[in-house]
Parts: C-alpha cells; structure tokens; sequence
C-alpha cells in the first residue's frame, strides 16, 4: 500500500473541493479546521481563523450572551472537524499544505536536496505557532477593549493574522485573482502586516526548494489543532519495544519531529508538530511498530514486506524516480 | 688404538656403538628383549665380530637409555639427556652445524632439549607419562592401519587435508582412529594429521622451553619423513637429522662420553704419577 | 517616508476620476425634504458610551458595567428590575441608527467625519435570500450584532419633520417582516429587537408626514445591516401589510442592483452604482434619480425603458494623509408624483408625493492605498533574496564538507 | 632463512591447522541426517578455506575488493563504486597465535584471528584488498588498525559512542561520506544516484531473502540448525550479494516447505535456546555446534556477524544521492545494538523481541576472552531476562577448543535445568 500515491490523490481532491468546490455548490461551512483561505471566490469552506478573529472582536461583557454563544458554538464546530480528522486535516486536506507538498515534489524532480535544521533551533522555534494563535486571539479582544486602560488598538488590526498569511496571497490566485499580493499603504499596520505576507510569501517559494512544509512549522492552525492531539478519533501509535530506533521515521518526516523515532515508551505519537501524513509509518521496517489507528481501529502498519514494496521490490527495471 | 662403546637400551630398540680415537666404527640396533643385559652382551658381541674385533678389545663401556643400570659389564652409565646432547653435537660437528635445540622422539617419551652455544645443556623438556606422541603411537596407528612404519612418511605426503586427531590419549586416539577408518577417510589423511598431532605436542614442550636454530631431530621417528614435515610446519623451521641412522645418536654419545672419560682417567693417573 | 510619497504618487495616479467629478454641475435637491437612515457614528456611540459610564460612576454603580448605555438609560428612565433582567440575560449591541431629514448634505452634523465603525456596514443589498457564497463574501470585516436598536430623533434647527408617525420595518434574515413603532424615551425614541440568525437585516423606514397644501406626503428610506452567525434554516414567506408597504415591499422602492459583489458589498469611488426604481411593484420609467455626494455635488438621472439608471461614483478629494477609514455619505433621491385626488382622515389631498433614499457609504478606491506592483515586485524581491542567501549558504557548506 | 621466507612457512603452518579445522567441521557436518541440500552453496565458499580461501569472493570483472570489518561499513557504497566489499571479521583459532605476536594476551581472539589472516597470506582475500576499512569500534579494533597498516591499505572510521547526540551523527555522517570518497578514489567509479539507488535495492533484495529466513525460524519446528544459521550469513560476508541472494531463495524455499512437511532438525519438543554476544565467525562454531549435538533446538541468535547483519535496512526518501548517503549513515548507526555504545536500550529491546517471537526458552551469552564491550553488558542483560523469566547462561571462551568438552558439561546442566523449568 503506497500511502504517499493515495495521500496525493485525496489532498488533490480535497485541493479541488475547497478551492473550487464554491461552483459547484459545495459549502462545507466557514469553520473548517484548514487554511481554505475564505478570501478565495470559488471555496467550498473557509478557514476557522478568519471568523474566529472577527467573532473575537467584541467587547469582553458580550461575550456572557448571544456572542459568547455563538463563538463557542463555531469553536465547537472547529472542535468536532479538529477531534475527527485530527492533524490529517494539515497532513490530508489542507490546500495549502498539499501546494507546499507539490513544491517538494518538484524540488525532488529537479534533485535539489533537501536541508534540515539543527536541532536546537526546531526546538527552538517550536513556540512560534503558539504564540501566533494567542496573538490572533489577543488582537482583536484588543481591538474591542482597552486592556488596563490602554488605547484600544487601532481598526487596522483587524484580521491581522490574515493580513500576514501566505495562503491568502496564494490560494485566490487559483481562483484567477491575483488581486491579494499588495502592499497597503493606508498606515504603517498595514504596510507592515501586508508586507510581512508578502514576504512570507516569498519564503513559501524560495523555502519549497530547500525544506518541506517550512511554514507548516509556524501554523497556528497546527497550534490550534494540536491542542486535540490526544483526544483526536485519528491518531498515530507507537510500539516501543518493536522501534529499533532506525531513525528512518525520523527522516522522511517532512516535520523534523524527533520524538517519534525517539520516544520507546510514548505510545501516542501526534506531537504538536505532526501533521498525521503518515510518512513514518511508510518508511518503517519494523513490524507494527508504527500503526495509524482510527478509534483506535488500525488502519494503517508498518511491516517489513510493506517497507520494502514501497521502497520499490520486488523489481529490477524501477527508477530512482519512484522514491 | 682403543676402542669404545655405548649402549643405549631403550624401551623399543637397543642400539650399540663403537668408536676409536677417530670415528665411528660401526653399530648395530636390535629390539631390546625381556633380558636387556643379555641382549646388550650379544648385540655388542656380534658388532665386534662384524668388525673383526677380539672380544676384549673394548676399553671402556659406557651405557645408557631406560635400561642404563640393568648393564653390570659397562663401566659407566649415563642420563641419555647428556648422551643425546653428546652425540647431537657430534653429529653436528660433523656437518658443521651448531645444534642447540634437540628432538629426540622416542619409543615412548620425547624430549626437547635447548643447548647453549658451547654444547651444554640449558634445559629440557620430556613426555614420559603418556604414550601418545611418541613412536609406540606410530606404531599402533600402523598396526591398525597394516601398513609398515616405513612407509608411513610417503604416504602421508599424499595427503592433501590432513584429519585432525583430537584425542590427546593415545588409547583413545586409536579408538577415534578406527572409526575414522570405519568412515571410509583416506588413510593418508589420517596418518598425516596422526603426524600433526605429535608435531602439536611437541611443538607445544618446544614452545615451553623456547626454539633456537639449529633443531636436531633424531630418534627412531625421525626417520618418518611425514612426521618430519609436520614438525618443520609446526616449528616453522626447518630440522636437522644426521644422515646415518638417527636412532643411534644417543649411542653414539655414550661411545663419545666413554671415550672422554678414558682420556680424562689417563689425565688423571698421569697427575698421580 | 518614501513609501508615503509612493502612496502619494499613486494617489495623484488616479486623479483623473477626481477631475471627472469636477465637470459635474450641481444640483440642489429639488422638492421637499428627504428622510433618510444613517448609522450613528463610532465616535458618537463611544462618546455616548463613555458620557453614560461616567453617569453610572458618579451614580456609585460601578458593577454591570457589561453595556454601559442600557445602564445609563435606566437611569434616565425608571431603572425597572424586569427590564434588567431581560437585558441582562442577551446582551445588547447597540447600534444607532438616525433617521434624518432635512437638507443634505446637511453642512452640520457628523456626517463628514463619519466614520465606520467596523462593526458592520449600512449597505443595501437586494437579495431575499443570499446565497451561501455571497453570505460569506458580505462577511468581510463584517461582525456579529447582538440586536438592534433604531432611534430616530427630531432634528433641530431644521424644517421640522414629524417623526411621530414613523415605523421602522425590519426584514429578519428569515425574510419576516416586522413593524417597530419607535418609542419615545427621552429625546430620542428606541426600537430594539435581537438578532440571533446571521444575514441581511433590511431596514425600511417609513414616515407618513400626511397631507400637506393638498400634498400627501410620504417620505422612506432604505437601509439594511448585515448581521454574522448562521443563516436560519427556513425561511417564512409572508407578505406583511402595513404603512409604507405595498404587497409586503416598500412602496416606492430604490433597488440596487448588483453586478460586482463587492462593490455592493463596500462602495469605492470608481465604482458603478447601479439602481431600479419601483413603484409598487412596477418600474418606474422616465423618472429623475439624483446621487449627492457629502459635498453637495449632485448628478440627476433619469431611468431608463427599464428604470434603471448607471451613475459612476466620483471621486471626492480626500486629504493628503490616505485614510481607508474616511468614508462618505452619497444619498440617492427618487422623488414620485402620483397624480391622484383622494382624502386621508379628513384631509383632501390632490396628489401624492413620494420621496424614497437610498443613503450610502462610498468609501476611496482601493487603488488609492493598495498597490498590486509593490507587491509584485517585492514578493519578486523577496524570493532572489531569499533564493540567493540560501544558494549561497549551500554552496559554503559543500565547501567545508 | 630469511624473514620473507619464515613468513611464507608460518602462513604454510597456519594454512594447514586451518585446512584441517575446516575439513573437521564439515566431515562432522557431512553424517548429519536431516541438513537442507541447498547449503551445500554456503559450504562450498568455507571448503575453499581449505586452499587458502581461492574462489570464496567471487572477482568477476576485476571487481575490486573492499575489506571491511563490523557491521559499520555501508556494503551499499563499495557495490555502487563497482567493488566487492568482503567481511574480514575472523574466527580462526589457528591464527590466533600468529596474531598474538602483535598484540597483547588479553586482546580478544577475533581480533588476534584478524591480525594473523592480515599479517599472513593465509587466506588470499585478505592480501587482495584494495582498501581495508576499519571502524573504530571497540578499543581492539581502534588500535589493530594502527598495528595493521604496514599489511594492508586501513582506513580508519570514527565511530561515535553515543547515537543520541545530533554532532556524532553529523560526525558519522560525514565519515559516511569520505569512505565514499576513498572508495571512488580506489575503484575510479564516481557513486552516482542511479548506482548508489541499485546499489540499496541490491542489498534490499538480499535483506528480502534474509526476513524470509527470520521468519522461517520463529515457526514452530525447527527446520534449520542454528549453526547452519550462522553459516548462511557467514556465507554473505564473502560472497556477492546477488549471487547469496539467488541461493538464499533456494534455501527459503526448501526450508519453506519444511516447516509445511514439520521435518524439524531436532527431536520435537527441543528446548528452544537462543545465542547471544560476542560474535561467532566461521570456523568458531564449537558453542552452537555443541547445543545441537545435546539436542537443544538453536532457534534465534543476536550476532552482528549473523542475525544483526542485514536485519536494518536503508529507507530511501527522496531519492538524491545526499539523502541516501544519510539515510545509509542513519542505517548503520543509529539501530545497531553493537554494546560499544552508550546505550543499552536498543539492545535490550531487540533481545526481548526475538525472545518473544522466536519462543526462546533460555538464552546463551557468549562473551570472548577480551571482549570488554559485551561482556560489560552481561550484567545487566542477565537481570533484564530474569525479570522476564528467562534463565541465561554465561559462557566466557576464546577460539581454542580445548574447553568443548567442559562447556558440554555447563551447556549439558543448563539445558537440564531449562527441562525442570518447563515440566513445572
């Protein structure tokens, strides 16, 4: 079973679905747990993030009635899409992530090798995605109350975080418009917000050719998700005592997560920065070492025989391009 | 002109040799029987007869070997250890080696001695508890195997792989030997390793006393060209053995030290005189 | 710095529309006085926010400061534990909305300075029931409305207008139809109502100023507020009757029509207005519609076969300093005449008039503070630098190794 | 005689005990009933021993010859740079002492074994390589390499001790890639993608054929004795992937419809034992060759010269030839649970495993003389099979055979034991 052919395959439709599925009628609700950018014309759903910070910008006393409501029913929705799908939704679904994931492939096509951090700054900038979801909660409750008597921020805040997200510079472009790369001159917020997306965006290519799924690294809708991890219906387990520790897992993870090749006593494997593309379990050799469970159901393990076909055997006249 | 004599009555063979002032005049090897002083009488007899010598034209006698003391008639006896360093050296005077380490692998016991420069024993190593490693071993392994003891050395040349004999004992040698036969191995093979495994024994006492050049190798054995390979192999070096008989050296040297005693007897009287 | 001269440069870059706006003649507004719905101003409602803390301070209640301006009200009117507790348990965001008359642009006031509020936008839109896609699309820097209160005030120094017969219609999102009758509450009078369904909440305000030297008079205007959260599942199809409504539609109806969404859904100079104008269900043919822009310049067209009419929304000059957030009242006018003898109560009336607005915020055009060429060119930028410093950090590394 | 000469006779002396160990061993092997036909292809690159080991590395094309030694040398690059890489770990008493003329008493014997094949031609493969490399692992093998430069082209590898760290890794990394290098430099093929990717799958194929045969041994009756084991992965040390490969699947086949035909090498109900520690190399069989001749069913082992040997396996991801290298370097490192490194967990996890798939009732833990590395582990490898309720027995020995007979007596009371254990 060649899980990386048919990951491909369903983030192509889900690809199709969210970017395009607007005409076709398909309206999967604006609470969806994925960067399907809301300011795409033709989305079959929108991304959580954006409502989110609207709904958030509210004085703090409404939120005891209708608002606060209504915030925590869309929270409840994200909750629900979030506990099904877990990270599959960054790993599956995402639009953006499966663009990211085309970049590599064309990386590999052209043979440009791949570049890893060091391992104290993963570490390190392993925070960034969380501090990014509090600021995009902390913002627009900024906007709507002064904190200790403070200014309120100014209206430019709003929707900041979509203000510096690539995707929302990318993604409509797929819709044919290309009207999102810019520059807002009308104050210095936004002229910083707007370049700081640009200049992500830039990041988005250039990095393609060097890392996998730089920006992933940094998604605070991975943050949010994460916080799921362990109640998650999908969900990635670890037999220690089989892991011999190969480091393969480690490897191939287009994430950098450690853990899973290191941890033996760990048995659930979604770490924060998991995305659930199941990459690990491909390349492990052990058997059952790594297994992808469904309510705990086991749909996906690794074997030896398993590791060897995907690694293209039994055959003589296969490529290096199968890889 | 006066001759002498050694005797060297060992467990298998009873060899005798007698000398003059020059050379060696000839000897003579019989199997020792039940009465080694008789045997010892009668073989020096018939080689003084060969050499048309009167009976009496002995002058001294000096025996040596297991049976050193059983020969009442020899004027003086000696440890074949002296003996055999005695008549090595000769022997290798003779051909203009300086021997200082001897093999000497007899009917029942074998021994390595290491010499200094001068000739003199420095020290020595014996195997006489155990008849394996010894000539009684070839001899059984060719009893079993029918062929003649002088034929063992060619025929072990054959061989290509030798079969490791694993029983240090030969008792039990033979016992593992049988069955080798009965498993249908060459016999060259099992000779052969039969060879390594005394050339491993010794080899091991050569180890314990240390090896210099010039290995002098005699002793009835010594003849067995196969066994002689397979010590140069395990030694890694080669061995020297005197061309004539090698089981005689020993009694060459009890002729040698009966001749020195004389000389030095004669020294002595003089002194007195 | 240089980025505003840039943003400066652009600016003198779309003038041309700015000089188009110029060749335009004025127009007074021909007739009686029009009537139209405004939302109240961010800065007024902050200022009535803090006027009524600082009331309920000085009157030493300092907790439920959850929304000020209820409690204020209470203390202006009898503070009833009822009321209280109806307030309490949905909480309120209040929303004022004007109903003007007299002369616009009226060269006093906030309309100038208005500023939007962020919390929504006063737009009509012409759909009963928008679709999934234009629901999301009107979401855009769009907010939640808890409720809504509309008050209408008697504007001094003004030809006075009566408000006392004004109702507000209000079309839920659920297209039923509502009167609020304004209740008097001091100087202003209040209609307020919750909003739980997300979607358009159409306003509708009516005011039957009756007959005046043999005129009818009745003056409306339109307006509507787009409220987030779910849409509701069915959707009732009644045809309320009442004042001002005719087959459960505005009498005298300025409908607009939307091509580009997102002109409809936020008016930037530049951009095409395009309205019908209906009569009781028909279109009204051949009849003058006038746009005044917050300045006063104005430009009358008359309908088409169709009754229809295209303006092109001028420029008007902002200051230097580009500011999104300024923003300007245009207000549509459409005027009707029916000839038609008839008697209300017990006055005679030879004609009737009808005067409909349609009030909207024009807002300058993107182009005026967002540049697409920077973007290209720095996101071009950006990739060489960024390719350039990782090629060359690769290339020292495979030197080390 | 000259030094030269002295060599020629001591290699003549070693030449012949080593011809007649080997002709010992398989003389015994031949009378054994019940032994797979399809291993007479392994023996015959160990009768080639007996000439002094012409033909055992097959040499087609001038390929040229790799030496390596542990586990730690990636196969995978010498077959890309068109050599052929042989395995010179040894286990030839009969060099031992030749090799204790360069290294102390207490050095281990394979080493000292090592040392006399390299000083001595003996075995003609060890004179014919062309570069020798050497991992640093346990301290013997550290300075044998200095010892062992005026008899062959070494190269030195640096091993790291501790997997965990990122900078050994980089470091190994890196020591990947200048054995490529050297490896280019010698053979004059530049290791490029499509070759370094054949390469892996060459090696993969074999590691196919190697599960198959894992597999086969966990079944229930014992179709193939442990040393035969031994022997068929010695055998991958010498010979060329491919062909081993060929054989292997003949082998799995026939032992394959064993296990469907239950005809066990054993009598039934053998006690299943398991092999662990120090190393055993041909001709050193006497351990396993004694618990068959007592009966016991040889079920698993945990060697690096046999079971260790190809059970990791590279993982190519992207396919580029850095990302290979690295995924070669992780392969080599990162699983081994060689006992030089710190950790004992990987180790310990792997015996646990294949106790509990091959059903291991007691386990054997071999230690050489001078075998610090595993027997530093001996301690704790006992507790940890106590805790999970399987007895071990110690076994410490060198190559000689002198002491077969008393290990009979320990294996022999150990085996008993392990019966009243099962009987309740």
């Amino acid at each position: 079973m060649k899980v990386y052919r048919l990951r491909i395959a369903v983030q192509f439709v889900c690809f199709i679905l969210l970017v395009y599925g607007g005409l076709f009628l398909i309206d999967l609700g604006s609470r969806l747990p994925t960067f399907s950018c809301a300011y795409m014309d033709d989305r079959g759903g929108g991304c959580f993030f954006i409502g989110f910070q609207h709904m958030l910008n509210r004085p703090l006393g409404e939120f005891l009635g209708d608002a606060g409501i209504r915030l925590l029913k869309a929270v409840g929705i994200f909750a629900l899409w979030a506990i099904v799908l877990n990270k599959a939704w960054c790993g599956w679904v995402c639009p953006f992530g499966f663009l990211q994931d085309m970049m590599t492939k064309l990386r590999t096509f052209i043979g440009v090798d791949v570049s890893r951090f060091a391992w104290m700054t993963r570490t390190r900038y392993r925070s960034v995605k969380y501090i990014l979801l509090v600021l995009m909660i902390l913002i627009p409750l900024g906007m709507a109350n002064s904190v200790f008597g403070l200014p309120t921020l100014p209206r430019d805040w709003s929707v900041a975080f979509c203000q510096i997200c690539p995707a929302r510079l990318i993604l409509p472009i797929f819709n044919g418009d290309f009207s999102q790369i810019y520059v807002d001159f009308s104050g210095s917020v936004r002229l910083i917000l707007t370049s700081l997306g640009v200049i992500l965006t830039g990041l988005f290519f250039t990095t393609a050719f060097v890392k996998r799924r730089f920006l992933c690294s940094y998604c605070p809708m991975l943050a949010a998700l994460s916080l799921f991890d362990k109640i998650g219906l999908t969900s990635l387990k670890k037999n220690g005592q089989r892991c011999t520790r190969c480091g393969n897992c480690s490897r191939a993870c287009p994430m950098e997560i450690r853990e899973i090749e290191e941890e033996k006593t760990l048995t659930n494997l979604v770490t924060q920065d998991c995305t659930l593309c199941l990459r690990c379990v491909e390349v492990c050799p052990e058997d059952k070492a790594l297994q992808a469970t469904f309510c705990g159901v086991p749909i996906f393990t690794a074997s030896q025989e398993g590791f060897l076909k995907r690694q293209g055997l039994p055959g003589e006249n296969k490529t290096e391009k199968e890889i | 002109m006066s001759y002498f004599a050694g005797i060297d009555i060992g467990s298998a063979t009873t060899k005798v040799a007698v000398i003059d002032d020059e050379q060696i005049l000839g000897y003579k090897v019989a199997p020792t029987g039940v009465h080694c002083e008789e045997t010892a009488q009668q073989i020096l007899g018939d080689l003084l007869k060969q050499l048309e010598l009167p009976e009496d034209a002995v002058e001294r006698v000096t025996s040596t070997g297991y049976g050193r003391r059983l020969v009442k008639f020899a004027s003086s006896n000696i440890s074949e250890i002296s003996a055999n360093v005695k008549g090595a050296t000769w022997y290798g005077a003779q051909a203009g080696v300086t021997v200082r380490t001897i093999i000497n692998i007899g009917g029942q016991d074998s021994k390595v001695i290491a010499l200094d420069d001068s000739g003199v024993t420095k020290n020595f190593a014996m195997n006489d508890k155990c008849a394996a490693g010894t000539g009684r071993f070839l001899e059984t392994l060719c009893r079993i195997m029918e062929i003649n003891v002088t034929e063992m050395g060619e025929v072990s040349l054959e061989s290509k792989v030798p079969i490791r004999i694993n029983s240090t004992c030969a008792v039990f040698a033979e016992s593992e030997i049988i069955s080798l036969l009965a498993r249908r191995k060459e016999k060259a093979d099992i000779i052969a390793g039969a060879h390594y495994s005394i050339a491993n024994r010794v080899a091991r006492m050569v180890k314990r006393i240390g090896l210099q050049e010039t290995v002098f190798f005699d002793g009835g054995p010594a003849l067995n060209c196969g066994l002689k390979k397979a010590l140069e192999d395990e030694l890694v070096t080669d061995l020297y053995v005197p061309p004539s008989v090698p089981q005689v050296t020993t009694a060459v040297g009890a002729a040698l030290i009966a001749r020195e005693e004389s000389l030095n007897g004669e020294i002595v009287e003089a002194e007195t005189a | 710095m240089r980025l505003k001269a840039f943003a400066f440069f652009l600016i003198v870059g779309c003038m041309p529309v700015g000089a188009q706006s110029r060749e335009m003649g004025q127009a007074a507004v021909t007739g009686d006085i029009p009537m139209w719905i405004e939302s109240m101003s961010w800065d007024e409602i902050r200022a009535q926010r803090a006027k009524m803390k600082a009331a309920m301070e000085a009157s030493g209640k300092r907790e439920e400061n959850r929304s000020s301006e209820w409690k204020g009200r209470d203390q202006a009117g009898s503070a009833k534990k009822g009321n209280e507790k109806k307030r309490k348990t949905s909480s309120y965001m209040r929303r004022t909305y004007y109903i003007r008359s007299g002369a616009f642009p009226m060269l006093s006031g906030g309309i100038m300075s208005m500023k939007s509020d962020g919390m929504g936008h006063v737009s009509m839109k012409h759909v009963a029931k928008p679709q999934s896609n234009d629901h999301e699309r009107m979401s855009h820097g769009a907010v939640d409305h808890g409720a809504m209160s509309v008050s209408g005030r008697l504007e001094s120094g003004r030809p006075q207008t009566s408000m006392n017969n004004t109702v507000l219609w209000v079309t839920f999102p659920d297209t039923t139809v509502k009167a609020h009758k304004p209740k008097q509450r001091g100087k202003t009078s209040t209609v307020s109502f919750p909003s739980g369904d997300g979607g358009w909440y159409r306003l509708f305000a009516y005011n039957d100023l009756g007959v005046r030297d043999g005129t009818w008079v009745q003056l409306m205007s339109h307006g509507a507020v787009f409220a987030h959260g779910d849409e509701p599942d069915e959707r009732k199809q009644d045809a309320p009757t009442g004042p001002g409504l005719f087959e459960g539609r505005p009498i005298l109806e300025i409908e607009r029509l939307c091509h580009d969404h997102d002109a409809c859904y936020r008016a930037h100079t530049g951009h095409r207005l395009h309205v019908r104008a209906n009569f009781k269900g028909n279109k009204l043919v051949n009849t003058p519609v006038t746009l005044t822009t917050g300045q006063g310049w104005s430009q009358s067209k008359r309908t088409d076969a169709n009754g229809e009419a295209v303006f092109t929304l001028i420029k008007e000059d902002f200051p230097d300093e580009i500011d999104t957030r300024k923003s300007e009242m245009y207000l549509l006018t459409l005027e009707h005449v029916v000839e038609e003898m008839g008697m209300l109560g017990d006055e005679h009336f030879h004609n009737q008039r009808y005067v409909a607005t349609y009030p909207l915020k024009v807002y300058p055009s993107r182009l005026d503070w967002e540049s697409q060429t920077v973007g290209f060119y720095s996101l071009g930028g950006v990739v060489l630098v960024a390719a350039g410093a990782i090629a060359v950090r690769r290339r020292r590394r495979r030197l080390q190794a | 005689m000259d030094a030269q000469e002295k060599r020629q006779r001591l290699a003549n002396k070693v030449k012949v005990n080593l011809a007649m160990t080997v002709r010992e061993i398989f003389d015994a092997i031949e009378d054994e009933p019940s032994r797979p036909k399809n291993m007479a292809y392994f023996d015959r690159i160990f009768k080639t021993f007996t000439d002094g080991g012409k033909g055992a590395v097959p040499r087609e094309e001038g390929r040229k010859l790799i030496g390596t030694y542990c586990l730690f040398v990636p196969e995978e690059i010498i077959y890309a740079a068109g050599g052929q890489p042989v395995r010179l770990c040894a286990g030839a008493y009969d060099s031992t002492e030749v090799g204790e003329e360069f290294l102390p008493d207490v050095a281990c014997p394979m080493v000292k074994s090592e040392m006399g094949f390299s000083a001595l031609p003996v075995l003609s493969f060890y004179q014919d390589c062309s570069l020798v490399a050497l991992p640093a692992s346990c301290d013997w093998k550290t300075k044998m390499g200095a010892i062992m430069e005026e008899h062959a082209p070494v190269m030195m590898m640096d091993m790291p001790r501790i997997k965990e760290s990122e900078a050994s890794r980089e470091m190994w990394l890196s020591e990947i890639k200048r054995f490529k290098r050297e490896v280019e430099k010698v053979t004059g093929v530049k290791v490029n993608r499509r070759r370094l990717r054949e390469a892996i799958r060459l090696v993969q194929r074999a590691q196919v054929e190697f599960d198959r045969f894992h597999t086969i041994r966990k079944a229930d009756t014992t179709v193939i004795s442990g040393r035969d084991a031994l022997e068929v992965l010695n055998a991958y040390f010498y010979d060329h992937a491919e062909s081993w490969t060929a054989a292997m699947s003949l082998l799995n086949d026939e032992l394959e419809e064993r296990v469907r035909n239950r005809t066990s090498v054993t009598k039934p109900k053998a006690i299943r034992l398991m092999l662990t520690g120090s190393p055993m190399v041909f001709p050193n069989w006497k351990i396993p060759t004694v618990i068959e001749e007592l009966g016991g069913a040889l079920v698993a082992d945990e060697f690096c010269t046999s079971n260790r040997y190809l059970h990791d396996k590279v993982a190519v991801d992207e396919g580029s030839v850095n990302d290979m290298l690295h995924a070669i370097a992780d392969r080599y490192l990162l699983p081994c649970t060689c006992p030089i490194f710190s950790t004992t967990l990987d180790r310990r996890d792997r015996l646990l495993q294949l106790v509990e798939d091959h059903r291991v009732e007691g386990v054997i833990y071999h230690t050489l003389k001078g075998c610090h590395p595993y027997d530093l582990e001996t301690k704790l490898t006992e507790t940890l099979l106590r805790e999970n309720g399987i007895p071990m027995l110690r076994i410490e020995t060198d190559y000689s055979p002198q002491d077969v007979e008393q290990l009979r007596t320990r294996i022999e009371a150990f085996m008993e034991t392990l019966t009243g254990k099962r009987r309740g």
